[in-house]
């Protein structure tokens, strides 16, 4: 108890940090140390998945992001900035944001008892979907309807971004290009890191079945290795008008959708699978879906295309 | 004091701290953080509820787990459009 | 037997708590980047090689030992890079030798 | 047992938490960088120290990817900061 007391204390401060830090890069740097208590957090709270998750999107993929994205508005944040409160709204802001919290601590502390619970039934149903982790269970199969719309709203916000790409560089390559540094030590990190990383990720994916792990954290994985190779030159981003990168990006929700439809015909009813079939069924639809979320993970960090398609 | 209620009274503060930086920054990016800040409050307290719950075995309830994952997820992409977005706001 | 090896995770663990505290007091009470550097490295690599060591005694079996000594070897061999990514970034505000 | 792991993780996780008083004080971004890299560092060897205390084998793996982006992200603000230094040249 005295931990978990001294983990939470940690986690608040470091948020009042992240707040308060004078400088965007201090406070984005703040957000991720942020994150990897927060991955703490989740293993205390017997969330091992969520840990996961947390450790490699929350951590790891947004702060690779938002670092960017500082450094990038570097220069021309003073002109960025919208207006700065007043002494006596901020005050206002302040008791406001006391009161939600008191609310919510309200509800904390009122939570009914005893407490609602869905675990007696996954644990029921588990043995029929061939799965040994609840949560990928509840991922691919209970709410699996969840999960589609999710690929899919990752989608959606991709084509948010490159919409905003100017009209010479549309269907051009995101990002601007590195190249790989004069001594080449960028690079010797990444081809020493990306094999192992690329092994690591496959190996969270796979054992997502039975043990904590899955599609989206293996996917985050690749996701965050692609973007290390592009970072030290190794690589440059596709294009995004080629083909085989479209494709990649929508077999993942399309073999998904498919299978959904086919429960119509073999199970009676959207995203129902047969019993005997079930797991080979979760298993086709998470490899093309783990595919697909890194590609998309990793072209939402990369940004608009900002080169045309042809120079 | 069980360890759900601490984390949920964390989490409590946290949303009120991201609440806070939401309102008082003048900078978009220190706003979108602060959204985070407030994104990550309410996947904690999930994370709290889940943890009564337990149940059958499970350290805890599952559903609520699985949600907070879609959740993470949503939240990323979410904070890659609104960095996209300002991004091309101040080019 | 369980006590020995309890005793020397024991041993250990302290040990590995040592260097991070040693590291943590380096990088705050070091005068400049380069010697904070290297009190970094002594947290990085003995810190966490020594509490590998002392979870090594209790490891439940064959994979999971082989498993935490490849998180180790990993932060070494990411640490040893990065750390010198970051000495060539300190180095050319120092004084031209 | 357990206890004693309780307590060497929270050492650890207090010691990062300090060293995070170097990454809000800089001075140079190097110094930043640094505390960052203990943060990857010391989260890992809690997870660790937790993945035992707690007899929840699924937090190795957790340990495993921080090791690893711990990197990328370092490598990520190396990055920031050596195309920053580019602009002001």
């Amino acid at each position: 108890m005295a931990f978990d007391t001294g983990l939470a204390v940690v986690v608040l401060g470091v948020a009042v940090w992240t707040i308060a830090a004078r400088k965007t890069v201090a406070a984005v740097a703040g957000f991720v140390a942020f994150g990897l208590l927060l991955a703490l957090v989740w293993v205390r709270l017997a969330a091992p998945d969520v840990a996961l998750t947390e450790a490699a999107i929350g951590s790891g993929v947004t702060g690779g992001l938002l670092l960017g994205a500082a450094t990038r508005l570097r220069r021309i944040e003073p002109s960025a900035a919208g207006e700065t409160l007043g002494i006596g709204l901020k005050l206002a802001a302040a008791v406001l944001c006391i009161l939600v919290a008191t609310g919510i601590a309200a509800i904390v502390l009122l939570l009914p008892e005893p407490a609602p619970t869905l675990a007696p039934q996954v644990a029921k149903n588990l043995d029929r979907t061939g799965l040994g982790n609840p949560v990928t269970a509840v991922l691919m199969a209970y709410r699996a309807i969840d999960t589609l719309l999710e690929v899919v709203v990752l989608l959606l916000a991709l084509v948010g971004i490159w919409s905003l790409a100017p009209d010479r560089a549309w269907g051009g390559f995101p990002g601007a290009r590195h190249h790989a540094d004069s001594d080449g030590l960028l690079a010797f990190v990444a081809q020493l890191l990306v094999p192992i990383g690329i092994l690591v990720g496959i190996h969270i994916f796979w054992v997502g079945s039975t043990a904590p792990g899955g599609e989206f954290q293996g996917a985050t994985i690749l996701a965050a290795m692609w973007i290390f190779a592009v970072m030290a030159g190794l690589l440059d981003t596709p294009a995004v008008n080629r083909r085989w990168l479209r494709l990649l990006l929508v077999i993942g929700p399309a073999v998904f959708l498919a299978i959904g439809l086919a429960g119509f015909a073999v199970a009676g009813g959207f995203l129902a699978y047969p019993e005997a079939y079930a797991k080979v069924m979760i298993l086709t639809i998470e490899v093309p879906v783990t595919l697909s979320i890194a590609a998309t993970l990793a072209l939402l960090v990369a940004g608009p295309p900002e080169r045309p398609p042809n120079g | 004091m069980t360890g759900a209620t601490l984390y949920g009274l964390c989490a409590a503060v946290l949303v009120g701290l991201g609440l806070f930086g939401l309102i008082v920054h003048p900078q978009p990016l220190r706003m979108i953080l602060a959204f985070n800040l407030i994104g990550s409050g309410v996947f904690v307290l999930f994370g709290a509820v889940a943890l009564r719950g337990a149940a059958a075995g499970f350290g805890g309830d599952p559903v609520p787990q699985a949600l907070v994952i879609t959740g993470i997820v949503v939240a990323f992409a979410a904070t890659a459009l609104a960095v996209a977005l300002l991004l091309r706001l101040f080019r | 037997m369980s006590l020995v090896l309890d005793g020397l995770s024991i041993l250990a663990v302290c040990a590995g708590a040592l260097f991070f505290l040693a590291g943590t007091v380096g990088l705050l009470r070091f005068p400049d980047p380069l010697s904070r550097l290297h009190a970094l490295a002594k947290a990085d690599n003995l810190g966490l090689g020594l509490v590998v060591l002392g979870l090594l005694f209790q490891a439940a079996g064959l994979p999971a030992a082989l498993k935490l000594i490849g998180v180790w070897l990993l932060t070494l061999l990411a640490g040893a890079t990065v750390t010198q990514l970051i000495a060539r970034t300190v180095r050319p505000t120092e004084p031209q030798a | 047992m357990a206890d004693f792991m309780f307590a060497a993780t929270g050492l650890v996780v207090a010691m990062v938490a300090l060293g995070l008083v170097r990454l809000l004080r800089g001075p140079a971004a190097a110094d930043r960088i640094m505390a960052a890299q203990l943060l990857g560092t010391g989260g890992t060897a809690a997870l660790l120290l937790l993945a035992d205390a707690m007899r929840a084998p699924g937090a190795v793996d957790v340990a495993l990817i921080l090791a690893l982006l711990a990197a990328f992200v370092s490598v990520a603000f190396v990055n920031a900061l050596d195309r920053s230094e580019l602009d002001r040249k």
